[in-house]
């Protein structure tokens, strides 16, 4: 069986290079992709503690959390596709995207 | 009648409201109200002293008062004091101001409706000196000591703005004004420290729990003497000793009659009376007594000498006035201290020669307001008719003023200490007394010799200004005065120069029936001190004063005074400018500045007030205010800076959002080591 | 009354049932009529039905729960209401303004009212999940609603920041929720209390708690991880953002109390463990959260941002409630919310009357407003100076409360001064004092300076009674706030002590 | 009494200042008159107040206003010998200020009417403030106060108005703040005893007096701190000479007359009733800072070049006297602690008056541009110098007996301390003053008219501005002559207090 704490430990790398990248990359696809990258970090927690546990509820909370990332990124989809309209770009650091300031 | 004392300050305080009203409306615009004040002040003074001599109380005080209120568990009163000193004082000043008035009729007569402030500030003014002289308690002398204070100041800057001789004599009266009150102002408030002192250690300031044997002997000594010597600051300011007595030169910028109302019959005699009515105190220390000589005697001496070469006729009063009222206070100075020794010793001879001095300060109290107010208006006449105070431009003004010029003259003679004029009387008293103080104390027999060279000087320079004013060739002024016809005053002016000219010449004589024994200051068995009811010497004065060899040199010296004065400015036989170098000697200068007095009130004020007060404003500004503004400034700013953290760019957003967590996961984590919780 | 007759099962979730079917339909009537006014009547009409609704409950003192994961308590049903009313007050004016009237209305209305619904659940759950599931509605609802503004270049920026934000804050919720999971097994606060009392707390519990606290403080907008709020407030239509700033603000707040509160409020086997800890972190987010608030606010020039920058430090001071963590300072904190409520949503609704008025968002356009707008002028005024906390005005009496509660523990059992918080309140009266100073500029501004334009506004009927309504609701809780701070303590009571 | 008068007092002006508020078009000129009516109504309701003296506590009147599980509130006011004086100065300036001026340029503006609600408001506030007892309704009506002040500083004020008005406010405002913070404590103290935070004056009064002298030192000096900013008291005072710089005549009026007075108020009301060992343990910081304010601001007084600020330095050098007394701890410090107040209050709106005329008559209070205007405007001349020497402490002038007993207080405690030389302070003080006033007067009444100003404008007192001086210079005239008038009724308010300050 595999150790317990690999799990957590592959989880914390996933979750830290999902935060490196919203804190780095500039292009907003991306960075939704790293924000998927965090919560899917979080998902194999879950999954880890449940089955550790013996416990559905951890799975259970796995469902709940994928359809509300699926939600999630729909509309921050949406939201880039109306900017990208907007603004003619979907770089965050774009002076575009960083007009609202002060 | 007695029980209404009060309303001898009542009546012309209430002509000072009924004129502030009415003013306007009435002829001479309220002249007459405040001639008639006067006069029902007068009439009532003489009635109450006429009653009070001759009842049953003399020469028991008759007092009575009312609770005021309290502070604290302190009762405060106002009440009436009547007792010989009280008689005399309201006896003077009330008739001298009813002439003043009389004469400011004619005098201010060309003022218009500035004569309603006139007459409105004057009856305050006399009502001011009455309550003081009436009052029962210390509170109540000192509220109307404050009252004569804002009218001075009043009266002096009666011309500060709008001035007829232009707008520097607008500053000048200003000026003035002000320092009058300022420099009075330092000495009232020694005075109040005073009447703290006393306040503290007697629980009262009514003159009759003052003067309590039983209550002195419960006050510390010490406390009595500081508390005293506070109140003589007071003296010191308002008897303008020095060294607070250059206000008074300043003074004459007021109308004449003002001058003469404060320096006869009210104001400055407040001092003297002071020191006169807190005699039983002061003379619970002989050296409380000794430090009052030494400042009055010094002060007659020191400003006599700058009357010798001033050429301003009103100065030459004023530093006269100074000079005389330093007499006083040695007077009473040397007699207290005589007192206080007999009262140590239990020397019945020593305590009569206090008295003696007690009796001449006062006495020449008297006398100084008659002859000084006389001479106040007789001056004031000259410079009505020839419109300067500067006696060069005067001079042969004889023919021209025959009145004016020999009620002056009479005036001048008895100030100048002329045998049988009312000044040679009292002032011989003084002189005596200091000689009796010099037995017992060194120092008095210095004062005894400055009192002698005053009384010289006193002669020389009096007459001084009488040859110069008088006599000689007509100077410009006087020329110019002839021309436009001039001549003598109108009647409303001279009427009250012969009145008062009686009095400064047979004043004197009132020593010899019982004046003497009315304000005799003895010490009843049981310690009581008591005003009045003393033995008169009657005509025995009269033998004693001319078996004194001294008295003869002060006569001789008086005489000396005046025939070089006469030689001087009469027949112009010596040149004056021989003995000062047609005014170039380093004296002569010196005098002319006053001995730097005035540069030194300057200094002090400019120095101690505007100085520190710019140093305050500048901490005020940049310390004080600036921590506000800089502390507001800082939070402003720090707004700014922080605000520059939110860049917009929405990695940095995420940035701060993982470096809080961070933060805040070392403190939690900080936090549960330090309270154990891990 | 018996609800339970009408509704059954379903009582406890009745408020939510009626909104979240709006919320369904909304699009359909907009489809159907094509008639904005219908849609808003619609939207506001189910608002009104599912506030009465709730209001009955809440008064006749109904409890329940629906499954076993919807408790509709004393406490529950009083968030309910602020939520409420939060909505309305956006929905009233949405029809008038003219920010929110291209709006495709239909699906604009559905998304507020379904965020309604989320922070509607939340208050209601006593389960991380549930919790999770309601702010994330909430949230992904909140998205939509602010990039609504499609032809908005600021609005489509905005709604970047919040979405790249918002899922980071999710993602490190979800994380903290799993560690915690871990450490406990169970997912319901009761649970884990019990849990955490007996097995203690270590480093990564500290984690998960901080990365909650991360997550949550997002929606409230506590620094650090407020800097989306004013780019977002000013970003989006102001009707949205007076539902974020007074509306989900309010939700992250609730979380805090239900989570954390719970857990270690004062006498509970939790807080004997790790009580100080928290109250400290807490205090020290509070403090910083209200300097950082106010004295950026400062250096606003747009008065959205600066609206915004208030509401961060508005959301510092009812953290004391977490730092002091006392039934008292909860029920101020309540009623702090509800006086918050009123302040900022009144101030916003003047910023979003006046810009239908073709007047700006920048603070120096209301110059002279006060001869332009009287009414509008006097509300702002009295709304700023509420918000800043000068009697006898709601503010005051809110802040009155909120501040006292620092100074010492009010239990059923007694009152004890303690000395621990003092700092606290000192931090916030001084803040107070600060945000006086940018209050007052606004004041100025309109009251004192004189514009280049002198001619009248009109403002839409809506917001005038959107804004009296607040107005009214400003005074009447300042000089009597017994009308609603009696609900605010029966509230903190049943939460603390159900 | 079921009358309930003192609720009157408070609600007349309430609704004078709502009906002068809605006074729109072309009625905005008559609002004066509005304003001065409920005004006067007010000013009536006080005098009845004030002669009733023998029904004070038959008057008080407690409603009960928010009541929870933790806290209880009432809406208490109350008036005995301390307040009723206060009260009575209010309602007074305020009647005053209305009529002084009805022609005044506040009232010739395009909002004349919210002049008048200012006014009317601050009414409101100040009787709020002077009647309350109760710790709540005292802190509401505090703030309360600061609004109007506000506005008619920025609306009204001079030309540097903007950063006068938000100095004030704001640096009030955190001194109320710390005062608050006090105000809980005490509160919370409390209600250890009692079992609910009571803020009512006499139930939190009674169980501080039982209370240790660390705690009530440490209240003490969260309250001073809030009451000495109000008062003001050096070195917290730097909002006042601004405030009253850029300030119009009628908000000088106020402020200086009764809004200052809230702090000297406060201090004797709380600090003092409630914590007398915490004023036993900063007696001394007290008389310092009443000590340090006497002589600064007679200092600061002769280096000011503003007329009108001048004043303002001089009311920081007066309320310092009514520290000094208070910090005495004595009956008579006390009771003339309180004289002064009402004797300050009633000489510094002549004061203020006047300096107000020198500014919108005569164009300029600049006292280097001035000189002569006794000439030009004797009327107006008599005044100045009568509220000057009034100020300055005439005796037989209301001001005397605010300066004299207080001093005499001063110098029994330092006596009983061994401290005599401090009556050097005092001494120089006194000094000081005269000083300033004089030398104004000199550069500003006399000598030669000035020819740097236009003076051909320049008119005398107007026949209302007249009138109000007058009513004042004749009550600093009263009462100077019977002090008693005033004192009867401190008397018994100060004999129950010593009562209190006896357990030290």
């Amino acid at each position: 069986m595999i150790p317990f704490e690999f799990f957590l430990v592959l989880a914390a790398i996933l979750f830290v290079i999902g935060a490196y990248g919203v804190m780095t990359k500039s292009n907003a696809i991306i960075v939704l992709m790293c924000i998927e990258l965090m919560l899917n970090a979080a998902n194999i927690n879950f999954v880890a503690f449940g089955a550790y546990n013996s416990d559905v509820m951890g799975q259970a909370f796995v469902v709940m959390s994928i359809s509300v990332a699926a939600a999630e990124v729909a509309v921050g989809i949406a939201i880039l596709l109306n900017a990208y309209k907007l603004r003619k770009t979907t770089e965050l650091t774009d002076a575009e995207l960083t007009s609202l300031r002060w | 009648m007695i029980e209404y004392t009060w309303l001898i300050p009542f009546v012309p305080m209430l002509c000072f409201v009924l004129i502030g009203i009415f003013g306007q409306k009435t002829p001479e615009k309220g002249g007459y109200i405040a001639i008639a004040g006067a006069a029902i002040s007068f009439a009532l003074s003489g009635i109450i002293a006429l009653e009070y001599l001759t009842g049953p109380d003399y020469p028991n005080v008759v007092v009575d008062s009312i609770c005021w209120f309290h502070i604290g568990d302190l009762q405060l009163n106002l009440g009436y004091y009547v007792d010989g000193l009280t008689c005399m004082m309201m006896l003077f000043s009330s008739f001298i101001s009813t002439l003043i008035f009389v004469y400011s009729v004619g005098y201010m007569g060309d003022q218009g409706g500035r004569k309603k402030r006139y007459y409105a500030e004057v009856s305050m003014f006399l009502s001011g000196m009455l309550g003081l002289i009436v009052s029962s308690n210390f509170l109540e002398m000192f509220i109307f000591w404050e009252v004569m204070g804002l009218c001075s100041y009043l009266l002096i800057g009666f011309w500060s703005f709008r001035h007829p001789e232009g707008d520097a004599a607008s500053s000048n009266a200003a000026s003035a004004a002000k320092k009058a009150f300022l420099v009075t102002r330092f000495g009232d408030v020694c005075l109040m420290g005073g009447l703290f002192v006393l306040l503290g250690a007697f629980g009262s300031l009514d003159f009759v729990d003052l003067f309590n044997p039983v209550n002195i002997q419960n006050v510390n000594p010490d406390t009595l003497t500081l508390g005293m010597l506070l109140c003589f600051g007071g003296v010191i300011g308002k008897s303008a000793q020095f060294p607070l007595h250059d206000w008074l030169p300043d003074a004459m910028a007021g109308p004449t009659t003002v001058s003469s109302l404060i320096h006869a019959a009210t104001m400055v005699k407040a001092g003297v009376y002071l020191v006169a009515r807190g005699f039983p105190l002061f003379v619970q220390n002989p050296d409380v007594m000794l430090f009052v000589g030494l400042i009055g005697g010094f002060t007659a001496f020191f400003t006599a000498t700058m009357a010798l070469n001033n050429m301003n006729i009103k100065r030459v009063l004023a530093y006269s006035t100074l000079s005389q009222l330093g007499y006083m206070i040695l007077s009473l100075g040397a007699g207290g201290y005589l007192f206080a020794l007999g009262m140590d010793s239990g020397n019945a001879a020593l305590m009569a020669a206090g008295t003696a001095g007690f009796v001449a300060g006062c006495f020449h109290m008297m006398n100084h307001a008659f002859f000084k107010a006389l001479l106040f208006m007789c001056s004031g006449s000259v410079i009505h008719a020839v419109g300067t105070e500067d006696m060069r431009l005067m001079g042969g003004l004889r023919k021209q003023m025959p009145i004016t010029s020999i009620t002056m003259l009479l005036g001048s003679l008895s100030i100048a200490g002329f045998p049988f004029f009312s000044g040679f009387w009292s002032k011989d008293l003084v002189i005596e007394a200091a000689f009796e103080a010099g037995d017992h104390n060194v120092l008095f027999m210095v004062l005894w010799v400055l009192a002698i060279v005053t009384a010289f000087m006193t002669a020389f320079y009096m007459f001084r200004m009488w040859f110069m004013t008088f006599m000689g060739e007509k100077g410009k002024n006087t020329l110019h005065a002839a021309e436009h016809g001039h001549g003598e005053s109108p009647k409303s002016m001279t009427a009250p120069l012969c009145i008062l000219a009686v009095f400064a010449v047979v004043s004197g004589f009132f020593i010899m029936f019982g004046l003497d024994g009315m304000l005799s200051f003895t010490e009843l068995p049981g310690g009581f001190f008591q005003v009045g009811g003393g033995h008169s010497e009657g005509f025995e004065y009269f033998s004693e004063l001319f078996t004194n060899p001294y008295t003869y040199l002060t006569i001789v010296l008086a005489l000396v005074g005046i025939y070089i004065a006469y030689l001087m400015y009469a027949k112009k036989k010596i040149n004056p400018g021989r003995f000062n170098r047609e005014g170039e000697s380093v004296l002569y200068k010196v005098l002319t500045k006053r001995w730097g007095f005035p540069d030194l009130y300057n200094q002090l004020s400019w120095k101690l007030g505007y100085g520190i007060a710019r140093g305050v404003d500048y901490v005020d500004r940049q310390v004080v205010d600036g921590t506000v503004n800089g502390l507001s400034g800082a939070v402003v700013g720090g707004g700014e800076a922080v605000s520059r953290v939110q860049t917009g760019d929405v990695h940095d957003y995420s940035s701060v959002v993982l470096l809080g967590i961070a933060v805040l996961a070392v403190l939690f984590i900080v936090i549960a080591k330090i309270m154990g919780g891990i | 009354m018996d609800f339970t007759s009408i509704f059954g099962d379903y009582t406890a979730i009745a408020p939510m049932i009626i909104l979240l079917i709006g919320a369904l339909v909304a699009p359909g009537v907009h489809l159907l009529g094509k008639k904005r006014t219908a849609t808003w009547g619609f939207a506001l009409a189910v608002v009104i039905v599912s506030m009465v609704i709730n209001v009955l409950m809440l008064v006749d003192g109904w409890t329940g729960s629906t499954l076993g994961m919807v408790y509709y308590t004393d406490y529950s049903g009083l968030m309910m209401l602020l939520f409420q009313i939060v909505l309305f007050l956006a929905v009233v004016v949405s029809n008038a303004s003219v920010e929110t009237t291209r709006f495709n209305v239909g699906a604009y209305y559905a998304l507020l009212m379904a965020a309604s619904t989320g922070m509607m659940f939340v208050a209601g759950s006593q389960d991380l999940m549930m919790i999770f599931v309601g702010v994330e509605l909430t949230s992904i609802s909140s998205y939509a609603a602010v990039s609504m503004k499609r032809n908005d270049a600021r609005a489509a920026e905005a709604a970047v920041k919040y979405v790249i934000i918002g899922g980071m804050s999710t993602a490190l919720t979800l994380y903290g929720i799993s560690m915690l999971y871990g450490l406990t097994g169970t997912t319901n606060i009761a649970a884990i209390a019990a849990t955490t009392s007996i097995t203690g707390i270590s480093f990564v519990f500290g984690i998960a708690l901080v990365a909650m606290i991360a997550g949550y403080g997002f929606k409230i907008a506590a620094v650090p991880f407020h800097m989306w709020a004013p780019d977002v407030y000013e970003g989006a239509a102001t009707p949205v953002s007076l539902f974020l700033a007074t509306g989900s603000k309010k939700m992250g707040l609730s979380v805090f109390f239900q989570i954390f509160l719970i857990m270690f409020v004062s006498g509970t086997a939790c807080a004997k463990i790790a009580g100080p800890e928290v109250q400290y972190l807490f205090a020290i987010i509070a403090a910083v959260t209200m300097t950082v608030g106010n004295i950026v606010a400062i250096a606003q020039n747009n008065i959205k941002r600066m609206l915004a920058y208030s509401s961060i430090a508005q959301a510092g001071y009812i953290l004391i409630v977490m730092a002091v963590m006392s039934e008292y300072a909860l029920s101020a904190g309540l009623f702090h919310m509800f006086t918050h409520v009123f302040m900022k949503g009144g101030a916003f609704l003047v910023v979003g009357a006046l810009i239908c008025a073709g007047i700006g968002e920048k603070i120096s356009d209301y110059r002279g407003l006060a001869k332009r707008a009287p009414f509008m002028a006097a509300a702002m005024m009295l709304f700023l100076f509420s918000l800043a906390g000068i009697p006898p005005l709601a503010g005051f009496t809110s802040k009155f409360f909120l501040f006292s509660s620092t100074m010492g523990v009010g239990t059923a059992a007694g009152i004890s001064l303690e000395s621990q918080w003092i700092w606290l309140a000192f931090v916030a009266i001084l803040n107070s004092a600060i945000s006086l100073y940018y209050y007052a500029r606004v004041v100025k501004t309109m009251y004192v300076d004189t514009g280049e334009s002198a001619e009248r506004i009109k403002v839409p009927a809506a917001f005038t009674v959107a804004i009296a309504i607040c107005l009214v609701a400003v005074v009447v809780l300042g000089v009597y706030p017994q009308l609603i701070f009696d609900l605010c303590e029966t509230a903190s009571h049943a939460l603390l002590f159900a | 009494m079921d009358f309930p008068i003192l609720s009157l007092l408070i609600l007349v002006p309430m609704i004078g200042a709502v009906l002068t508020l809605v006074m729109g078009g072309g009625r905005q000129k008559s609002a004066k008159y509005v304003a001065a009516a409920f005004s006067a109504v007010t000013l009536v309701l006080a005098l009845f107040v004030l002669f009733n003296s023998d029904s004070f506590s038959s008057m008080s009147e407690s409603y009960e206003w928010i009541k929870t599980d933790f806290v209880s509130i009432s809406f208490s006011l109350a008036v005995d010998g301390l307040s009723i004086l206060m009260v009575f100065l209010t309602a007074l300036l305020v009647f005053l200020v209305v009529v002084f001026s009805a022609e005044a340029e506040e009232v010739e503006t395009d909002r004349p009417n919210y002049f008048h609600t200012l006014l009317l408001a601050m009414e409101v506030g100040l009787m709020g403030v002077y009647m309350a007892s109760d710790y709540f309704l005292f802190y509401v009506m505090w703030e309360v106060t600061l609004i109007p002040m506000y506005f008619m500083i920025s609306w009204y004020g001079g030309p540097r108005r903007h950063y006068a008005a938000i100095k004030f406010f704001i640096y009030t405002h955190v001194a109320s703040l710390v005062m608050l913070i006090g105000i809980f404590a005490m509160g919370f103290k409390a209600a250890e005893v009692t079992g609910v935070v009571d803020f009512s004056f006499a139930s939190i009064a009674t169980v501080m007096h039982g209370v240790e002298e660390g705690f009530q030192a440490l209240v003490f000096a969260l309250l001073f701190f809030g009451f000495a900013v109000k008062m003001p008291a050096v070195p917290f005072h730097t909002w006042l000479p601004d405030a009253h710089t850029e300030a119009p005549t009628g908000g000088s009026v106020l402020l200086a007359g009764v809004m200052l007075k809230m702090g000297s108020y406060g201090i004797i009301r709380i600090c003092l009733e409630a914590l007398p060992l915490g004023a036993s343990y900063w007696q001394w910081v007290i008389i310092a800072i009443g000590l340090v304010s006497i002589v600064y601001g007679a200092y600061a007084c002769i280096a000011q070049k503003d007329l009108k600020k001048m004043v303002a330095f001089s009311s920081i050098s007066h309320m310092g006297m009514v520290m000094l007394g208070i910090g005495c701890l004595s009956d008579a410090g006390i009771t003339f602690a309180v004289f002064q107040m009402f004797a300050h209050g009633l000489i510094t709106a002549i004061l203020f008056m006047v300096c107000g005329m020198t500014g919108h008559k005569v164009g300029t209070r600049e006292i280097p541009l001035l000189g002569g205007l006794a000439g030009k405007m004797p009327v107006y001349a008599t005044f100045m110098m009568f509220a000057f020497m009034a100020s300055l402490g005439l005796p037989g002038l209301v001001g005397f007996w605010g300066e004299f007993p207080v001093i005499f207080a001063f110098y029994e405690f330092i006596v009983a301390n061994d401290m005599l030389w401090l009556l050097l302070f005092c001494m120089l003080s006194l000094m000081l003053t005269a000083g300033y006033y004089l030398w104004a007067m000199q550069r500003t009444l006399f000598g030669p008219e000035t020819t740097k100003i236009d003076l051909s404008h320049a008119h005398d007192v107007s026949k209302t501005e007249f009138a109000a001086m007058a009513v004042l210079c004749v009550l600093v005239a009263f009462f100077g002559m019977w002090p008693d008038a005033a004192l009867q009724f401190i008397e018994p308010y100060t004999d129950g207090l010593i009562d209190i300050l006896g357990v030290i």
